[in-house]
Parts: structure tokens; C-alpha cells; sequence
């Protein structure tokens, strides 16, 4: 049973890594969305997983919500305001995709060597994995920072945001759960406030993507 | 303390009621409230230095976190006495001069707050009161310098000079004292005063540099006197008499405060440096006096020519008192004490009637000038009483002040180590080359802008000013008078103040009308000599009125024959300075454009010809100018920090999260 | 009580003397210099002469002077006089001899230039202010010579009241021939042919509009004005001589009541004068008037030399 | 009881807001309902002085900290809420928006102000993390409540910076949670509130506390402004609604610095005082410096006043760092007196920028001759920001320079007074070319209406009193400061 579980963990957690840098390498905006639907699926796996092996009910009840929003809201929304940008593709990165594969991996070692720090306060079979978690929050921020399209950067942003809910997951097994649900409630108000500008910036039909816009500077 | 504090609240009454009352009552009720604050003042300050105890009040419930702190011993109540007497004549001098945007309410007000933030400074006796006033006195006049930006466009740049430099020079303080200070809790002068000497030598000697910058730069001192130039013209000519007599006088008395009184002296480098601005700042301003062609500048430069005759006396008393002559070392502080008090007489005076002129003449400029004498007798007589002072003329003001410091610097002398007695060459010459230029400066005044004929038609159609400005003007006179001609009289009181900051000496004055230092070899009887002048001249006036014509009969001006002389044919200020701007060309830099138009049938003959000549302060030029330019190039450059893109205030975060990984 | 009469009459005596006897010094070096050309001259009491005719004559003011036309000759023979007066010329001990201090003498002297400056711009015309600008230029750069020389002589006794160091001189006859002593002399000679106007500072017998200097700035003055005014320069010059002749060799100055004391006194400072005159004048005729600009150079010279003096005067010591 | 009612005003103004379509008197109620939060306030103060009172199930919290931060927004809620009248009226006849967004922008005012009051009497720090988060969902909405291009993308960038600052602190604070739950022998239970953390700290693991706070100072940080996620800041004031970005500067950065305050006490309980005081001074002294650069040169009077928060942030950081309770109580007392006076600027900046028509320096002149109240107004404020007495910003930078020369900071003090002068000048200068710039106009200066000038004035005569007269806010002060020393 614990074999099992750890496995699945461990499974679950590598596919929430491995989906961060998948949004990298792929340039389709559509490809991009699925990879963080996949995502969105993992750590829900890690959610349950969790709960099952700790009999954590308010867990289960977390991870059944991660599923809704971050497995089918949050990628639904993405794809509706994906529809709104005519160039699908991130053609121009400021870091190309080779270059930010290998600065991805180096990332993800920094995340190794930072995060045993922190897991060495008690190294069990979930805290364990917790660099996979941050490894991810380091990776979704790098998108974040590279990619120019909006819905890119939005994707950046969640990636960001399930990287913490993994590293939360695997510390400590659910925070309250009223702040998991204000984390949740937060992202799906994220994606409306998004959905909502891109909608606004359509209306205005001057600028083709928001992350062109550098009229505000000094 | 009582008589001080119920003064600073009549001050607070007299800001109110500038700040309330209809525009009928308010100048008049304003001033009445501000003159009779500081008459209680004079009574405060008087009565300390004719021996009362020393005074303090603290309140925790005024200025929060720290609490205000008053203190009125010997050395306060000396500055409280200058503050009071220029504040009270310039509140008389507010009734009749007070017009237009002056009359306003906010500059009724802050006048107001000006006059009294200059009491209320010298008392303080904690880092915070004593910062809070300090600033309070800069935000006041800042304001005050900007009531005729209208009028004079030059006065938004003054004030932002003058701004920027009171604001570096406030920090520079802030600094210093926060240096010294034993512990946040125990900010009181008293605590630092004790805490002080248990300090390290190169705390002190720190703390002592920055504080010297910034009261220094208040003063007026070379290289940081650039505002001041500026500053003081432009404000109107109440503000300018505050702020050229008392004003600066807060940075000597910071000077000493902090020096001498909380610090303790130091070491011997302390002083020279401050004797060497002194020295520096008496020439440089002298100079700059005799070349200027503004009244008010030219006052302006001549109050750093005499206050850097005061550093040097601050100077030499602190050099002596570490070079074991105590009682040299008193007779220099004394001299600077007294003339700060004389100065502030006189210049505040001279800067009234500045004002009178300004206001009737519609000029300030020397070379529009001329003749007013005629039309403004009074002020006149009071511009001759100033400017004699000012050029040291026997039994005026200036010059017993300038001999005690002569006498300061001859016993000096005598002291064994070689910097003391450089300082004391390096007074004596600054004494000996300002005299001279000093005079030149004055003569230029009142030879070209009261004596000869009308230069334009403002100085012909002036007029004499209104009573409570002329009233104010003489009040002023009379102090200025009496230090010349009695100084002894209040010899005790400075002496006083003088063992405050340098603790107790051997007594060097014996009493008298004059000054009498019988134990150093040296006296003056000015009250005597001037019995004696006045004598003689009445003696020789009387012998000169010969039988054949009691009148003169008057006759066209000679002029070497020169029939139907012009006003244009005179002398202008220009010219009469020329020959030593030519003399110090090399410091001065003038530049000058001389623009021909021919006429146009022949290049032999011209049509026009115009002649430019200016003098741009060599500090600001080479000194100040570039370190602005560095600035705005460094704030051009930081745009480029902020140029609009999302992708870069990201990467800003990236970088800082992966900094707190690598290092946390 | 004698001491008051002794001092009362010394002072008298000494204003007297330099009353009489300013003139009386313009007159010889006039004389001096005609001989030294080879002419005649006028007899030395010819500014004497000159005085009081000018006394006698009418009073002229220009319209548009002001009253500072007739008080300025009052000041300049009034402040020339009470410096006079308080100086230790004929005794030490004048009535108000412990008020004169150098720095007293000084600005005193400095009263009536300004004064002279001022009663020449008061008309109005161009020479007036020609005249006053220059005299105030070399005013202003002769004054710090004169005050650092004075402070030279004034170091060895520790004090700057003359008559102390007049006294103090008396009693170290070696002080005289010190290097201090001879730079100060060197640099107070210098001062006093620019505060005397004479060449090759200013000419005074000259009226060329392009140098002159004195003479530009009395041009309006007349009468008995013109002769106060002459008056007083002619007192400065004695009075100056006289300094510089009694700071220097101070001996046979009266310094006890008698009656005796006081003729030889009057007797040796006449001789110490006519010496210096004789010097002043001799000077005059081997040198060419100086152009305006050049001067500084010149008064440059005896500021350094005064310095020096006073730099001397702290190493010797 | 008095918790739950500072609440309840807000909330029920905020259905009364959403309920109603806009009029006038709902302009009015508001602004009643803020000034009732901060009668509530104050009263609150008195009631924490004799120690923290609870509610909801221990839930809410309030020590004399929360009544003073309450207090701030009270009184800067205040100010703004008076002007929505005016702002809405202004904007709908000038065809701006819509009445539909007139009631939306009330409602998204009240929200944003519950918000906030939640932040500061919220006991567990999960609350306070969704409390923040909720104010930039709001606030996104208000910076770009009038639908130009340039709100948009100012409210782009604002939402994309706070939204990864706020992940960030989430992080922080998951690991604090973490450190907790692994305290040995905890008898406690583990929670996220303040007190317990507090208690405890002193057993955490140092290696995760100090990530977890570096983590905290970021993702809050960029909420108050600091560097380096500072940089949503200028645009999302220059493009606000002058209210908007008045309870922006004036209370949300200061309600998120409180948020750092608390953290603060924990991260000096857990690892000693070295480390947070390090940290908190690079990003001080960072963000001074910035903010000192960027003035300089800044060519938009609203740019301007934010990059003045970005400084007077940075200054709250470095005595932050001190962590005396000299310096918290400074810190106390300068929030207050830079919320005020940042109101005051923005509200009338606002109004200079609607009767210009721009808020470009350079186009701006003469203020002084043309409208003397408003400008006289806008300039005694700039003189109350740039610390001059009598107002209280001097009296806490003063007291905030004591405190850290006290520490041993007098390096850092030298450093700021530096930056502070040349702000002093930077901002002289763009007031100089505002206020005085120019020809002087003929035309007679125009009268600026009563509505405007007496809440105006008023404010910063609160300022300068609150500089001179420590009865009866000083006790408060030094009560608070200690609630947040470890």
C-alpha cells in the first residue's frame, strides 16, 4: 500500500514538473493549455493521493475542487480566451525554446539544492518531493518572465500558482482549508479578471496583445 | 523661561491673526502682535544675560515621540536678543511696506512663523525641538522668498536654491547631532553635552565636519553660500532683514553650540577649518560686495563678508581655548558675539531701507539710482549710519567689534603652537583686505545711489517712506549706534554668553563705556572720541562759515568746464566698481559683450553700440553646476529602468526570488 | 591734575603742530622737488598762503548737490584732527592716548577718505566720480598693507595702543634695526605715498583728466571749503609722516610733564618729518607717475612685504 | 462586538452600493459609512489599550496595532469617499463612463475597503493573505475603471505583478505554516494566527523561516511598492481614479506594510534580529534609491506621486529593520501622516489633471497665478510629503533617523537623508515648473469650490497638528509598536 503510494506520488508530482516544462518547450497556444490541463489533473492526483493515505477528508474535498477549477475551468476559460488572439503561436520569445530548456533544467537543480534545505526539517515520503513543487514555481515564473503573448503569461501565472499548491500539498498536507479555498476561489478570479481585460482590450480593438502595450513608462 | 514662552505665544496669536483676520485689520493687528512678542523677547533674553538663572521647560504632549525641549541660558538668550530686536523692528516695518501679495493672509502668517522660529530656535535643547524650529525657520522663509515670485521671476529659482541647499544642510545637521547623540531616548542637549566626551576622537571629529557643513551653509559661508546671493534679494525686504541679520546668525550660534557647547571644543583642525571659511568667505563676499550692482545682492554678499569675519573670530576663539589661552580665547568669542549683534543691527537696517527704496524708486539696481538723497533724507541719513557702521568707522558699531577681534588675534600671537597662530595670521588678513573693499562697497552706495543726480525716473519721482517703516528703520539704527559708541555696557552680557560656550575664564574687560582690557594692554574710548569728533567738527564748522557768504551760492557744476551736464554724464556703480573688478579679474571671471551697429552707409561710423557685463559666482558656475548635471543625467538615465515592459518588472522578481534561494 | 593739564596741552600742541606743519611739509617737498629740477619754486609757506586766501572766498555749491558737499571737508578735517589728537606725536601721553589703537588711527583715516569720496561724487559730474573710484580703489588696497605693517610693529609689545609701542620701542632701542621693523618700514612707506597721493601713486600738482585722482574728486569745491578739504590732506600728510617717523625712531617724544620735554619733542618730530619729507620727495622726483592699473602691483608689493613682516616678526621672536 | 461592527458598516454599505443605481446621496452615505468606521476606530483604540479583544470565534483580532491601522483607513477612506460625488459627476458628464460603472465603482470602493479592514483584524494569517488578494481583485477593476487604453494597461501590469507577488507570499507563508507544524513538542496544536506564531517562533526551523520570510518581503513587498516588484505601482496610480489611487497609496500599501510588520516580529522571534534587518534594509535603502532616480527625471505629476510612495515605503522598510519600538512607533506614526497627506496630493492632483486635461509636468504652469486655493493646496501638501515641519511626516522621519542611528544604522541614515534631499530638490523642481512655470496669466485666478477646498484643508490641518500635539495619539503609538516587537 505504501509502495503504491509513494509511487503514485511520485508519478504524480514528476507529471506536474514535467508538464511545467512542456509549456516551455511546446510554442501552440492550444498545445500549451493542454499541457496545463495535465497539470491541473497531476496535482489533483497528488491531492487525493494525499488524502487517501493521511484518511484527510477536507483533502479529498481540496482536491476534488483543484480538479474543477485547475483541471476544467481555468483551461476551458484559457482556451475561450485563447480564441481572441489571432497569432496562436508564441512565435518570438525572448529567450528561445532550446535556451530555455537548459536554463529550465538548471532551475530545477537550484530547486533541488534549495529545497532539501528546507525539506531536511522532515524528510518523509511527501516533503520529499516538495523541490518537485518548487522546481515548478521556478519554471512557471521563468514562462512568466520569457513568454510575450497574454495567454502565455497567464499560463505562466498558474503554473506558478500549482507549483505553490504542490510544494503546500506535499509540506503539509493541506493548509486550512478556507485558505485553500481562497487560493482556489483567487486563480478562478484571476482567470475572470483576465478573461475580462483581454475581453476590454478586444473592445478598444487597437492593441492586438497586451503584453505589446508599453505606452505607461517613464 | 516664563517671559520667552508667553512670547513665543503672543508670536503664535500674531501667525493666527495672520492667518484670520480681514485684509483691513490684519496687517495692522498682525504686526502690533508680532513687534510686542518680541519686545517680551528682549525682555526674556535681557533678563537672562544680566545674570538670571538659567531656565528650561518640557512638555511630553507637544511634538510627538520625543517631547519639546526649551532651554534659555546665557549663549541662547544672546541669539534670542539679535533674533528679537531685527524681528521687532521688521514687524514695524511689516505696517507701512506690507502690499499686495505681502499682505496676503499666508505670508502675514508666515512671517509671522518666521520671526519667531528665529526665537524659538536658539532655545531649543533637544535634536527634535531644535530641528523642528530649525526647519520651520527654512520652510518659513522659503515661503516668504516666493510671495513676489510674481513680480520677480528670479525669486522661483532663489527659492529652490535656497530650498535644496537648507534641506541638504538640515540633514547634514540632523546627522551630526544624531552621531553624538548617546541614545534615541536621550536626544536632550545636556545628555549629549555629557555623552560627548566619552566618545571616540573620530566620532566627534565627524560629527563636528557634518554640522559645521550645514550651519555653515545657513551662515553663508564659502563654497556653501551660493543661495545666499540669490536667496536674500528676492525675498521681500522684511524677510531679507531677518533673514540676512538673524538668520545666518543661527548658523554661527550652531556653530558654537554644537561645537563648543556640546562637543566641547575638539581639536585645533576644528577651528582652523572654520576660521579658513571664514577667511575665505570674508574676501570672496567683500569682493563680490564692491563689484555688485543690485542693492539687496550687494548687501547680501556683504553679509558673508562679515560673517566670515565672525567665523574667524568662532575660529580663533576655538583654537585658542585648545592652545591654553583661555582668556585671548573669550576675547575672540566676544568680538564675534558682538558682532553678530552689531551686524544684525546694522545690516537689518541697511536691508530695511533697501526695501524703502526698492518700494519708492521701483529699482534696486545702483545704476538707475541717484540723488536720493533729495527726496528720501531720512532714509538716507539711516543708509549713512549703516554703511558707516559696516566700514568699521570709529564709534560705530562695526568697529568695535572689529578691534576687540584685532585685539583677539594681536594676543593670539603669542600662542606657541604654529596652526593657532596661523589662524590668527590668516584673521588679521582677512580683517585687513575687507576693510578697504568694504569701504569702496559702501561709498558706491551711497556716493552713486543717494548722492549725484537722478539716474532714471523712478529715482527722481521717489519718495520718502512711510512713517512705521522709518520708524522701524531708526529703531534699528539705535542699537547699532550704541554698540559703537558703548559697548562696555554689555560687555558683562556677552561675557556671559561667551562662558556659556567656553566655559569659565579669567574675566579679561574692566568695566567701562568702552572697551577696556586692562589686563591685555588694550582700550578703547569710542564714547570719547566721538565727543572729540563731534567737537572738532563743530568747531570747524563753525570757523568755515566765513563772513562773506553764510549760503553757498549755487552755480551749474563746474566739470572741468563742461557746459550743461547730464545725469548720464555721471559715474554709474558699474564704473565705479570697475577698476577693481579689473584689479581681481582673475577671481571675479566678468564676462562681458560689447555689440557694434554700424551705420549703415559706413563702417567708420557706428549707430549703436551696447555693453554687457556680468559676474556669475565662480562656485556656482565650476562647482555646483556639474554636480546638477550628473544628477539630471543620472535621473535621465534611470528611465530607462522603468521603460514600460512587463517582461523586464517580471524579471526583476525572478531575479530576487532566485537571489532569496541561493542565499536563504 | 597735572597729568590732565600736561595731556590736554601735549594734544593741543600736537594738533597744532600738524595743523601748521602738514603744510608747511607739502610746501618743502614742492620746494624739494623745484629744486631738484632746477627751478625756484614757491616759498615753503606758499600752501600756508594758499589757505588762507581760499578761507576768505565765496562759498559755491552746484544745484544739485546735497548737503553731503559742505559736511564732507567737516568730516575729513574733523576725523584727520581727533586722529591727530589721540596719536602720541609730541608725548606719549595725549588725552585719549589710551583710545589710540592703530586700528582706531586707521579707520579714522579711512572716515575721511571715504568722506572725500563721497563729497566727490555728491555733484555729480564725471571727474567727481572718477576721482572718488580711484581714490577708494587704491584706498582699498593700500589699507591692508597699512593694518598688517601696523600689526608687525605691534607684535613685540603685545599690543597695538601706540603709545605702548612707542614706549616699548624706547625702552628696546635693538627692536629698531629687527628685519621686522625694516620690512614694515619698507611697506608702511608705501602705503603712506598712496594714502598721501603722491607720486608714483597720484601726482598732486597735476589736473590732467586721464591721472588724476585727488584733484578730480575736489573739483567742485571752492572757498573755504576747498581749503578745508586742502587742509585736511595736507594735516593726513603730516600726520602720517609723523607716524611713521615717531613708530620707527621714536626718540626725543616728550614722555614726562615738563615744559622742556615738550619743546624738544616739538622740536625733534619737526626734524623726524622734514627727513621723511625730504625721503617722500626725493622719491618723487627719481620716479615717473605709475599707471592706474599698474598700481596694484605696486601696493600688491607692500601687502607682501607687510606680511612678511609679521611672519618675521613670529619666527624672531 | 466592536470588530464585527466595523465590518458590518462597510458590508452593508456595500449591498446598499450594488443595490441602488447611483445618485448623489449614495456618494454621500458612503463617505457617512467611512467616517463611522473611523468614529469605530478610534473607539476601538480606546477599548485595545487595555489589551486585544476578540470575536467570531476568536477569528478577528484586534490589539491596539489593528485600531490604528483601522484608524488610517478610516480617515483615508474618509477623504476619498468625499470625493466620489464629485469624481462620478465629473466623469459622467464629461461622457467618461457609463452610470452602470458609477454604481460599480461605489460598490468596488466598499468592497476594496472591507478588504482591508479585514486584513488588519483578521487574527490568522491566511485570512490576511486572501484579504490582500481580494484588494487587487477589486482595485484591478477600479484602476481601470475608465476603459482607456492606458488603464488597461496599467491594470494589466498591476494585476500581473501583485498576482505573482501574492503567490510568492503564499509560499512565505506556507512554509511558515510548515516551520510550525514541525516545532517539537508543540502542546498548542498548530494555526496560523499571529499570537501562536508569535509564541512559538522561537522553536522554528531557522533555514525554513528565512526563505519563508525572504519570500514574504517579496510577494508582500510588491503590494507596498517595494523593490524590485515595485514597478506596477506608478502606472497603476498615474491611471487610477484620483480616489482610487488616494486609498491605493494612502492605505493599501500601508495595510500590506502592516502585514510585514507582523511577519516581521515572527522572523526576529524565530532567527534572531540580524537577518530580517538585513533583508529589510536592501530592499529599503533599494526602493529609496530608486524612488530618488525616478524623481529626477519623472515627467507625469500622478508618476510622480507614486514614485514618492515607493520612497516613503522604503523609508518605513529601513526603520522597519531597526525594529526598536522608538522606530515602529515612528513607522506608526508616518503611515498616518503619508496616508493623509498622499490622499490630499492625489485628490487634488486629480483635480488639477481634470481642469488641465493633462498630467504632464511640462504642460502644467502657473497653477499658483490661475487657481491659487487648489494649487496652494497641492503645494503645502508637497511640503507636508517632503517631511517639512510642522507636519508629522518630520516628526517620524526624524524620530525613524533617531531610531537608527540608535541601531547602529547611522550609514543607512546618511544614505536616506542623502536620497531625501535630492528628492526634495527633484520634486522643487517639477513644483517650481507647475506652480510658479510660465507667463503669468492676466486673466483673474478662477475660485475652486467650497466642496473641495474644506476636506482638503482640513486634512492637512490633521497633519500638521498630528506633528505638533502627541496627546492623545501617542499612548496608541507606543501600544501598537509593541504589539508587533517579538
Amino acid at each position: 500500500m505504501t509502495s503504491t503510494y509513494v509511487a503514485t506520488l511520485e508519478l504524480a508530482a514528476g507529471a506536474v514538473l514535467l508538464s511545467a516544462v512542456m509549456t516551455l518547450w511546446r510554442r501552440s497556444v492550444s498545445s500549451i493549455v493542454a499541457m496545463l490541463r495535465l497539470q491541473g489533473v497531476a496535482l489533483c492526483a497528488v491531492a487525493v493521493d494525499l488524502a487517501l493515505h493521511e484518511n484527510d477528508r477536507a483533502l479529498l474535498v481540496t482536491g476534488a475542487l483543484v480538479l474543477v477549477v485547475k483541471g476544467v475551468v481555468v483551461p476551458t476559460v484559457l482556451r475561450r480566451v485563447a480564441k481572441w488572439d489571432p497569432r496562436s503561436r508564441e512565435s518570438r520569445p525572448l529567450v528561445n525554446v532550446p535556451a530555455s530548456l537548459v536554463f529550465a533544467a538548471g532551475l530545477i537543480v537550484l530547486s533541488y539544492v534549495v529545497g532539501t534545505r528546507i525539506t531536511s526539517l522532515s524528510p518523509d515520503d511527501a516533503t520529499r518531493l516538495a523541490p518537485l513543487g518548487l522546481a515548478t514555481v521556478l519554471v512557471g515564473y521563468f514562462m512568466l518572465v520569457t513568454r510575450r503573448r497574454a495567454v502565455s503569461k497567464i499560463v505562466g501565472l498558474i503554473v506558478v500558482d500549482n507549483g505553490i499548491a504542490l510544494v503546500t500539498f506535499l509540506l503539509t498536507s493541506g493548509v486550512p482549508l478556507i485558505v485553500e479555498l481562497g487560493s482556489s476561489l483567487d486563480v478562478m478570479l484571476v482567470v475572470v479578471v483576465l478573461q475580462f481585460l483581454m475581453a476590454s482590450v478586444r473592445h478598444h480593438s487597437r492593441i492586438d496583445a497586451l503584453t505589446e502595450l508599453r505606452e505607461l513608462r517613464d | 523661561m516664563t517671559l520667552l514662552l508667553v512670547a513665543l505665544g503672543v508670536g503664535a496669536l500674531a501667525a493666527l491673526a495672520g492667518a484670520a483676520l480681514a485684509r483691513r485689520w490684519r496687517v495692522a493687528v498682525a504686526s502690533t502682535l508680532g513687534a510686542l512678542g518680541c519686545v517680551l523677547a528682549v525682555f526674556a533674553a535681557v533678563t537672562t544675560l544680566r545674570g538670571g538663572a538659567t531656565t528650561t521647560f518640557h512638555s511630553a504632549q507637544v511634538l510627538p515621540l520625543s517631547g519639546v525641549s526649551l532651554t534659555l541660558d546665557p549663549l541662547a538668550a544672546w541669539f534670542i536678543l539679535v533674533s528679537s530686536i531685527v524681528g521687532a523692528a521688521a514687524c514695524v516695518y511689516n505696517v507701512g511696506y506690507a502690499h499686495g501679495a505681502l499682505a496676503s493672509r499666508p505670508a502675514q502668517s508666515t512671517f509671522m512663523l518666521f520671526t519667531f522660529s528665529l526665537i524659538a530656535v536658539p532655545s531649543a535643547s533637544n535634536i527634535t525641538t531644535f530641528m523642528f524650529g530649525w526647519e520651520l525657520m527654512a520652510l518659513s522663509s522659503l515661503l516668504l522668498i516666493l510671495t513676489e515670485h510674481a513680480r520677480h521671476v528670479e525669486a522661483r529659482s532663489a527659492a529652490l536654491w535656497y530650498g535644496v541647499m537648507t534641506q541638504l544642510g538640515a540633514a547634514s545637521i540632523l546627522l551630526g547631532l544624531l552621531l553624538v547623540s548617546s541614545h534615541g531616548s536621550a536626544q536632550s542637549f545636556a545628555a549629549i553635552s555629557a555623552h560627548a566626551a566619552g566618545l571616540s576622537p573620530a566620532t566627534r571629529s565627524l560629527a563636528f565636519l557634518l554640522v559645521l557643513g550645514g550651519f555653515a551653509s545657513k551662515a553663508g559661508a564659502v563654497p556653501l553660500h551660493v543661495w545666499l546671493p540669490k536667496a536674500h534679494p528676492a525675498a521681500p525686504s522684511s524677510v531679507s532683514a531677518l533673514m540676512s541679520s538673524a538668520m545666518v546668525a543661527m548658523g554661527v550660534y550652531g556653530i558654537i553650540r554644537v561645537g563648543q557647547g556640546l562637543l566641547h571644543g575638539g581639536t585645533v583642525w576644528w577651528w582652523f577649518a572654520v576660521t579658513l571659511l571664514g577667511v575665505v568667505s570674508a574676501m570672496y563676499g567683500a569682493l563680490h560686495a564692491t563689484t555688485s550692482n543690485d542693492l539687496k545682492r550687494l548687501l547680501a554678499y556683504s553679509t558673508i563678508d562679515i560673517i566670515g569675519l565672525v567665523l574667524t573670530g568662532v575660529g580663533a576663539a576655538g583654537a585658542l581655548k585648545d592652545s591654553g589661552q583661555p582668556m585671548v580665547a573669550h576675547l575672540a568669542l566676544g568680538a564675534a558675539l558682538l558682532l553678530v549683534l552689531a551686524h544684525a543691527a546694522f545690516k537689518g537696517a541697511l536691508f530695511l531701507a533697501a526695501g524703502a527704496i526698492d518700494r519708492s524708486a521701483g529699482t534696486r539696481d545702483l545704476d538707475l539710482l541717484g540723488g536720493l538723497i533729495h527726496v528720501m533724507p531720512v532714509t538716507a541719513t539711516v543708509i549713512v549710519f549703516g554703511a558707516g557702521a559696516i566700514m568699521a568707522v570709529p564709534t560705530l558699531s562695526g568697529f568695535s567689534s572689529e578691534w576687540l577681534l584685532l585685539q583677539s588675534f594681536l594676543h593670539g600671537f603669542t600662542a606657541l603652537s604654529t596652526p593657532v597662530v596661523i589662524v590668527m595670521l590668516l584673521g588679521t588678513v582677512a580683517l585687513a583686505l575687507t576693510g578697504g573693499l568694504t569701504a569702496v562697497a559702501f561709498v558706491k552706495v551711497i556716493g552713486i545711489g543717494f548722492l549725484g543726480r537722478a539716474r532714471s525716473e523712478g529715482a527722481a519721482n521717489a519718495h520718502e517712506a512711510s512713517r512705521s517703516m522709518l520708524v522701524a528703520m531708526g529703531a534699528l539704527t539705535i542699537p547699532s549706534v550704541f554698540l559703537g559708541v558703548a559697548p562696555g555696557l554689555v560687555g558683562a552680557w556677552w561675557e556671559r554668553a561667551v562662558s556659556l560656550a567656553l566655559g569659565r575664564s579669567s574675566d579679561p574687560y574692566t568695566p567701562s563705556t568702552g572697551v577696556v582690557l586692562a589686563r591685555l594692554g588694550g582700550a578703547i574710548a569710542p564714547a570719547a572720541v566721538l565727543v572729540a569728533l563731534i567737537g572738532v567738527m563743530s568747531l570747524v564748522w563753525l570757523l568755515s562759515q566765513n563772513r562773506t557768504a553764510r549760503h553757498a551760492r549755487r552755480v551749474d557744476a563746474w566739470g572741468c568746464g563742461r557746459d550743461g551736464q547730464t545725469s548720464r554724464m555721471q559715474y554709474t556703480a558699474t564704473s565705479f566698481a570697475e577698476p577693481l573688478q579689473r584689479v581681481f579679474a582673475d577671481v571675479l571671471r566678468p564676462q562681458s559683450d560689447v555689440e557694434v551697429t554700424h551705420v549703415v552707409e559706413s563702417r567708420y561710423y557706428e549707430q549703436s553700440l551696447s555693453y554687457e557685463s556680468r559676474i556669475v559666482d565662480v562656485f556656482e558656475a565650476r562647482g555646483y553646476r556639474p554636480i546638477i548635471g550628473w544628477v539630471l543625467r543620472a535621473g535621465g538615465a534611470a528611465r530607462r529602468l522603468q521603460n514600460g515592459s512587463l517582461d523586464r518588472y517580471l524579471a526583476f522578481g525572478f531575479g530576487a526570488l532566485i537571489a532569496i534561494l541561493v542565499v536563504g | 591734575m597735572t597729568g590732565w593739564v600736561y595731556a590736554g596741552s601735549a594734544t593741543l600742541i600736537q594738533v597744532v603742530t600738524v595743523g601748521l606743519g602738514g603744510p608747511l611739509l607739502v610746501g618743502l617737498m614742492a620746494k624739494v622737488k623745484a629744486r631738484a629740477e632746477g627751478r625756484v619754486g614757491a616759498p615753503v609757506v606758499q600752501p600756508l598762503r594758499d589757505l588762507r586766501k581760499l578761507a576768505t572766498k565765496e562759498r559755491l555749491h552746484a544745484r544739485h548737490a546735497s548737503p553731503v558737499l559742505a559736511l564732507a571737508p567737516v568730516v575729513i578735517v574733523a576725523s584727520t584732527t581727533v586722529a591727530v589728537a589721540i596719536s602720541p606725536l609730541v608725548s606719549t601721553r595725549p588725552l585719549l592716548g589710551s583710545s589710540a589703537d592703530i586700528l582706531a588711527v586707521v579707520y579714522l583715516l579711512l572716515t575721511g577718505s571715504a568722506a572725500a569720496a563721497l563729497g566727490g561724487l555728491d555733484v555729480g559730474t564725471a571727474f567727481g566720480g572718477m576721482g572718488a573710484s580711484r581714490a577708494m580703489t587704491i584706498g582699498a588696497l593700500a589699507e591692508p598693507a597699512l593694518l598688517v605693517a601696523v600689526i608687525a610693529l605691534s607684535l613685540p609689545s603685545h599690543s597695538s595702543n601706540l603709545p605702548r609701542i612707542m614706549a616699548s620701542t624706547l625702552a628696546h632701542p635693538d627692536w629698531v634695526l629687527g628685519p621686522s621693523r625694516l620690512l614694515a618700514l619698507a611697506a608702511l612707506v608705501i602705503v603712506v605715498i598712496a594714502e598721501t597721493g603722491r607720486i608714483p601713486v597720484d601726482n598732486p600738482s597735476t589736473h590732467l583728466e586721464l591721472t588724476m585722482v585727488h584733484e578730480a574728486m575736489t573739483l567742485e569745491y571752492a572757498g573755504s571749503e576747498l581749503a578745508l578739504v586742502t587742509w585736511g590732506e595736507s594735516m593726513r600728510v603730516g600726520l602720517l609722516f609723523s607716524l611713521v617717523a615717531n613708530l620707527f625712531v621714536p626718540w626725543g617724544i616728550s614722555t614726562h610733564a615738563t615744559v622742556l620735554s615738550v619743546v624738544v619733542a616739538v622740536a625733534s618730530l619737526a626734524a623726524k618729518t622734514m627727513l621723511v619729507a625730504l625721503g617722500v620727495a626725493l622719491i618723487e622726483v627719481r620716479s615717473a607717475k605709475l599707471r592706474l592699473f599698474r598700481l596694484p602691483e605696486l601696493l600688491a608689493g607692500g601687502f607682501v612685504l607687510s606680511v612678511l613682516a609679521v611672519v618675521t616678526g613670529l619666527v624672531t621672536r | 462586538m466592536l470588530i464585527l461592527a466595523i465590518l458590518a458598516v462597510p458590508v452593508s454599505m456595500t449591498v446598499v452600493a450594488a443595490t441602488f443605481s447611483w445618485r448623489a446621496w449614495v456618494g454621500w452615505v458612503s463617505a457617512g459609512s467611512c467616517a463611522l468606521i473611523l468614529g469605530l476606530g478610534i473607539a476601538l483604540g480606546v477599548a485595545t489599550s487595555s489589551g486585544p479583544q476578540w470575536a467570531l470565534h476568536h477569528s478577528l483580532r484586534a490589539d491596539s496595532l489593528s485600531a490604528f491601522m483601522v484608524v488610517v483607513i478610516g480617515a483615508v477612506s474618509l477623504l476619498a469617499t468625499l470625493f466620489t460625488p464629485r469624481t462620478m459627476r465629473q466623469e459622467l458628464s464629461g461622457g467618461i463612463i457609463s452610470a452602470r460603472y458609477a454604481r460599480h465603482y461605489v460598490v468596488l470602493m466598499q468592497a476594496f475597503i472591507v478588504c482591508m479592514l479585514g486584513a488588519v483584524v483578521t487574527a490568522n494569517l491566511g485570512v490576511f493573505w486572501v484579504c490582500i488578494e481580494a484588494t487587487t481583485i477589486a482595485t484591478t477593476f477600479l484602476v481601470s475603471h475608465r476603459r482607456t487604453d492606458g488603464a488597461f494597461e496599467a491594470s494589466w501590469k498591476y494585476v500581473i505583478l501583485c498576482s505573482v507577488g501574492i503567490a510568492l507570499a503564499f509560499l512565505g507563508t506556507v512554509l511558515v505554516y510548515f516551520a510550525e507544524r514541525h516545532v517539537p513538542a508543540t502542546a498548542h496544536g498548530s494555526s496560523l494566527d499571529w499570537t501562536t506564531l508569535t509564541a512559538l517562533a522561537p522553536h522554528f526551523d531557522p533555514n525554513v523561516t528565512r526563505v519563508a520570510f525572504a519570500l514574504v518581503v517579496v510577494g508582500y513587498g510588491t503590494k507596498v511598492g517595494l523593490v524590485p516588484m515595485h514597478s506596477w505601482l506608478p502606472d497603476a496610480h498615474g491611471q487610477a481614479p484620483a480616489p482610487v489611487s488616494a486609498l491605493m497609496s494612502g492605505v493599501l500599501l500601508s495595510v500590506a506594510f502592516y502585514g510585514l510588520l507582523r511577519f516581521r516580529a515572527v522572523a526576529v522571534a524565530a532567527l534572531g534580529p540580524t537577518f530580517p534587518r538585513a533583508l529589510l534594509l536592501v530592499v529599503g535603502m533599494a526602493s529609496l534609491l530608486l524612488a530618488t532616480v525616478m524623481l529626477i527625471a519623472q515627467r507625469d505629476l500622478k508618476r510622480m506621486l507614486a514614485y514618492s510612495s515607493i520612497e516613503h515605503m522604503g523609508l518605513l522598510a529601513v526603520a522597519a529593520a531597526v525594529g526598536s519600538p522608538l522606530a515602529l512607533a515612528a513607522v506608526l506614526l508616518h503611515i498616518l501622516g503619508h496616508g493623509i497627506t498622499k490622499a490630499v496630493l492625489f485628490l487634488s492632483a486629480g483635480e488639477i489633471a481634470h481642469l488641465e486635461g493633462t498630467t504632464e509636468i511640462a504642460q502644467i504652469s502657473g497653477l499658483l497665478a490661475r487657481r491659487p486655493a487648489l494649487a496652494g493646496i497641492f503645494g503645502v501638501g508637497l511640503l507636508s510629503l517632503i517631511a517639512l515641519p510642522p507636519f508629522s511626516l518630520f516628526v517620524s522621519e526624524l524620530t525613524m533617523a533617531r531610531a537608527e542611528v540608535d541601531a547602529g544604522l547611522w550609514w543607512a541614515v546618511a544614505a536616506s537623508l542623502l536620497c531625501v534631499s535630492v528628492i526634495f530638490a527633484a520634486v522643487g523642481r517639477h513644483a517650481r515648473q507647475m506652480l510658479f512655470g510660465g507667463a503669468v496669466a492676466d486673466a483673474p485666478p478662477s475660485a475652486t469650490d467650497r466642496s473641495l477646498v474644506l476636506p482638503l484643508v482640513g486634512a492637512l490641518v490633521v497633519c500638521g497638528a498630528l506633528g505638533i500635539v502627541s496627546w492623545p495619539l501617542q499612548s496608541l503609538l507606543v501600544h501598537a509598536a509593541h504589539g508587533v516587537m517579538p
